[in-house]
């Protein structure tokens, strides 16, 4: 039935008011999305778009119970936006905006912690559950629904996994980016554990790259858990050199490590099918799935 | 962002923590002059924005005026390869021009950012001057951190742990514990993700002197600190690199003859990555972006094209945010602008991919279509091999 | 610590926030000149440490400088006594004279130690100038709190929640949320237990304006703010506290008749309570702590025998840290230095007992032994009864 | 067998060489106190008493690997030496000092939290289980062992109940003095707990005063647990006039909270023996125990 994100589930949008969070939640309405509050400080008590904007997080909740917010707010106000849909009482909070201070998650992850709210982002595309609900950027009408999980550290380069999936007939239980910054919400392994108990999904596509170790953790954890889905992994990155970040603020190799060799090493050890050739990120879904039947 | 030595040393002088005696030549009279002030025997050390200048040669003592004109003249302008500077080298624009410091012995002291458990640390070890990482690994016994979180910072405890851990002199402890508060707070409230002091030299006065500097700051604080945008040096990067942040391109130049432009961080690298696995090498990273302007794509796809090593060209759009119509009304108007002469492979997908193809073919230049991410590379590859035509 | 209105407001001037404009005065004169220079009406208010001043009618208002010389005639030493004060009231010795605010409305804004809770609470109140306690049970409907951490503060999120409760103007919400963070950050570095702006003043011209004040200070926080010590006013202290103090005494002056002596705070109340709970009233609570002299005990007694009120003593020692022979040595002293004529039962017990019962009795002096704590306590409440020989 | 502390219980003394540092390891070593190692930045590698001296309480843990800390360090330095303690993995800190600010207390509070380290006090006169060791300063010769569990705000309040006690002929099985202060670590409920489940200990005897909740905490608890041991109550404070502090930094009525009487009252209700003669004490206790066989 998906994960994280269902047909019922119930948005909100901060920064709803901006440019990209009204570009955006033009776009999620249109999907289908059910965005039920909006927040810009001042800006309460008018409506945009058709959706209620309130003031404050709270007050927004109050009114409109959502379950997932999604942010849109520039970079150094982002981390508090963060805190305060957590505050507010919010379980799942999707952060859009890219270029938050490494310092300023690190206190964000310390808070969230103690209050059980769970983070996607920040600088992902978000979370789509094909046919049911779109909360983020990326381009709907290329996903449909099916049996296929991504979790993703990239934007673009999921739409294309997307796409070549859609293309051989295979659809998308949900699609997650985990985001691009060192560091993040909900990781691989985190989502893993969601697509593991999702009874739509029948196998698991993860596209890492470069920088951290993300991708080492995740083969520790499908090795340990003996996982009992499929899992296939592109890492992006193989021709990257050393010491330079390239886009994204976590895509950086540091020292020795977060090299993507080392990573797909470590993914294949844990019995990953991993992909060399980006173009076959569909296909290798497929003959896992076919071997699978 | 990376600073220069000089530059950290100068801000630790301001935090109060002692600096050898020195300053920056940028010619070989200046260096002289320098170094007669401070006096003899003097280090001239290479300033670029990369590690391993010792073993690599960047760093000289010199006893007297002569030896400082010969050590500065080999380093002044000339390029500086070290292990982490890539094959190319860098540029030596200034030297740093120091008082030799007589020391008993060196520690290495550091702070940075624990990515995996998403936490800080500060670190020390009994033995500076080496590589931290490389030690870690063959001498834990010398290393000791503790970690600690930007609400609290280092509590004085851990202060304490660490200076104890080196066996400092009694009345150097304190000293020690002054040094790891005010550079721990300077790292909280500056956004920075790395402080290297190494070595830390402790001088035969029981001083604490910062032998060398690392300090690179988060890229993405550098919004909340103004003060520190001039620090920045941008002679370092390629022209192209220099022209393409300036339209807010990530764009990074390799060594290879097949130019990408592409939007999105994880396409880009997937991008290269599919070349090189088709027998070909990239010849740069670019992601445009999000946001990216009509005029961007131009400037961008100039750059790529422009580049003496491209031979031929890929471009990978999957529209999402971006439009293919915008990318393709940047990518005429450039080619028109510099007479496009070398094969460019066009991959568009997602929104406006009609309009945008429409554009490219409307425009009359050599673009080869190809809608399969494979296809498109093979051919670039296969025509980054063709010679060109003169 | 409390600290006065005028202090406080001082601070908050300091702190870059409104405030009316006013002085203080000590005398008549004062109080009419600084009015003069404001322009009427003006608001006269006694300076005295304790709260519920407006209804015990020490807040007053004049429109010419003829009344101000009437209020202030009528403020200026006086007793004032309010709720908080205790029937004896206290002394008038200072007057803030300031200029009358013209408001559209009035809140309420305080932070405080959650000490059950163990955290910080920042509350707003959308009426302000009442008694918040009572409002939080009347009208919590008129109440919003945030809670927060000393390692974090007041996010600013939360200032905004506060902020939008208030249903301030547009305008006024970015000055609030500045307003709260100074003062959450003055609150945090400098240790205060409580800080109340009550009423905050929202004026015609959309100002906000700090009605009253008052600023608790965390006593044991003092140490690290030896800025703060000139603050303090001792003034409102009896002769007997100032002495008390002076020799690190935990003393507090009482309506009964039996002076008591005892070492521990938990000792010294159930000292008190015993001798209500046999019919007496006890004239102070004195515990003279562990690490006490023997010069302070014998302070101590003075100032116990010296209260005109006090009939008999009742000396409760439990000697752990405090030796008995200390004790007993202290009380001979003073007992001698003022010929002692009032009758003290003396409880010993615990480190070196035998010691300090015989220097008592080797004084000759008309000390009651009773080793029983309940028959002490009996014969001290006893003796307190009897009249004095004269 | 008591609580907290046991005859094998390894004891480390922060602050060992300072005055009241010394005076008292002196004392609890005379008791028969394991105290295995202490800590004075600068001193480490002397001995103190014996004692062997650490700079810091890390390299102590390591070298004697002791269950509890007590603490005899100045007011402005306490807070971190807690820290400290816990953060060199001893689960048990008893801290003697008084004066901590209450900001410093609360973030001590917090770290404590994270690490699992109980603490007793500040402010407290510290932990006695008479017969086998003793952790603070009371005076030792008038305790004895027994069946009755002491739980007090207040110090020489309890050395006064426990001579009561002793005098009685009723030992006690783990006398604990919480503190004075407006923030300590283990309050009564957490105590009554640990009582509960000691075999030694028969009756308990509480010992409160004015200001904080702290007795009406306790009473609702004892009420909702059905606290199976009879349980005796003193609270201090029925003359204390409000808005003083009495000695204790956390004794003092604010508003209309905190006074004696309603500690009392709430105390009653819950089945709690109340006294109000602090002579009978020992008497109180005695009457509950009889009761009870």
């Amino acid at each position: 039935m998906s994960i994280l994100l269902y047909e019922h589930s119930r948005i909100l949008v901060q920064g709803i008011t901006g440019q990209q969070g009204s570009f955006h939640t033009e776009k999620m309405l249109a999907y289908g999305t059910k965005i039920v509050a909006g927040v810009t400080p001042g800006k309460g008590g008018q409506r945009h778009l058709g959706v209620p904007i309130f003031n404050t997080v709270e007050q927004a909740v109050r009114a409109e119970q959502p379950d997932i917010s999604v942010i849109f707010v520039p970079p150094l106000a982002a981390a508090e936006a963060i805190m305060e849909a957590s505050h507010a009482g919010l379980k799942l909070v999707v952060c859009i905006t890219e270029g938050i201070p490494v310092l300023d998650m690190l206190k964000v992850k310390n808070f969230l912690k103690e209050r059980g709210t769970l983070l996607i982002g920040p600088n992902t595309p978000g979370i789509i559950s094909p046919g049911k609900s779109k909360v983020g950027i990326m381009p709907a009408h290329i996903h449909q629904p099916g049996p296929v999980g991504i979790i993703s550290r990239s934007g673009t380069l999921t739409y294309e996994a997307v796409y070549q999936l859609t293309n051989l007939g295979l659809g998308q239980s949900t699609a997650v980016g985990i985001g691009g910054d060192p560091i993040v919400g909900l990781k691989f392994t985190e989502l893993l554990e969601m697509f593991k108990n999702d009874d739509q999904t029948q196998a698991v596509l993860l596209i890492g790259e470069i920088g951290g170790t993300a991708e080492e953790e995740t083969a520790e954890y499908l090795k340990s858990s003996y996982y009992p889905k499929p899992v296939a992994a592109y890492v992006a990155g193989l021709t990257a050199p050393p010491g330079k970040r390239l886009g994204h603020a976590g895509a950086i190799i540091e020292g020795q490590q977060g090299t993507a060799a080392e990573k797909l090493k470590a993914l294949k050890i844990a019995g990953v099918e991993t992909i060399e050739n980006p173009a076959r990120l569909g296909k290798a879904i497929q003959k896992l799935l076919m071997g699978k039947n | 962002m990376l600073i220069h030595e000089f530059q950290a040393k100068k801000i630790l002088k301001e935090l109060g923590l002692l600096v050898p005696d020195g300053q920056v030549a940028e010619t070989i009279e200046e260096a002289k002059n320098i170094a007669q002030e401070l006096g003899f025997p003097v280090v001239l050390k290479a300033q670029i924005l990369a590690g391993g200048r010792g073993k690599a040669g960047g760093i000289k003592t010199a006893k007297s005026a002569e030896e400082v004109g010969l050590q500065a003249a080999s380093l002044l302008n000339a390029r500086l390869v070290t292990l982490q500077t890539g094959p190319q080298g860098k540029l030596v624009k200034k030297i740093l021009v120091e008082k030799y410091q007589e020391i008993k012995r060196e520690f290495y002291f550091g702070l940075s950012v624990d990515r995996k458990n998403e936490r800080l640390v500060a670190l020390v070890s009994r033995q500076g001057g080496v590589e931290i990482e490389e030690q870690s690994r063959s001498q834990p016994e010398l290393i000791k951190q503790e970690i600690f979180f930007p609400e609290t910072g280092l509590y004085s405890f851990q202060r304490r742990n660490l200076a104890y851990f080196l066996d400092l002199p009694a009345e150097v402890i304190r000293i020690f514990m002054d040094y790891m508060e005010k550079l721990g707070s300077f790292f909280l409230s500056h956004d920075l993700k790395l402080l290297e002091i190494n070595p830390l030299f402790l001088t035969e006065t029981d001083q604490l002197v910062a032998g060398d500097i690392k300090m690179d700051f988060d890229d993405s604080g550098l919004a909340k600190h103004p003060e520190l945008s001039p620090l920045e040096d941008l002679s370092e990067l390629s022209l192209e690199e220099i022209r393409a942040r300036k339209f807010k391109l990530n764009y990074l130049k390799m060594r290879g003859r097949i130019g990408c432009l592409v939007n999105g961080a994880g396409l880009a690298m997937a991008t290269m990555d599919i070349i090189q696995y088709f027998g070909g090498q990239p010849a740069n990273f670019l992601d445009i972006g999000g946001g990216v302007t009509e005029e961007a794509v131009s400037q961008a796809f100039e750059i790529l094209l422009s580049d003496r090593e491209v031979t031929s060209a890929l471009v990978n759009i999957f529209g999402g945010i971006v439009r293919c119509d915008l990318v393709a009304r940047g990518m005429v108007a450039s080619a028109r602008r510099i007479s496009l002469q070398k094969p460019v492979v066009v991959r568009l997908e997602g929104t406006n991919v009609d309009e945008g193809k429409k554009i490219l073919e409307e425009s009359g230049l050599p673009f080869y279509f190809l809608s399969d991410f494979e296809a498109a590379a093979r051919k670039a590859v296969e025509l980054s091999q063709v010679k060109l035509k003169e």
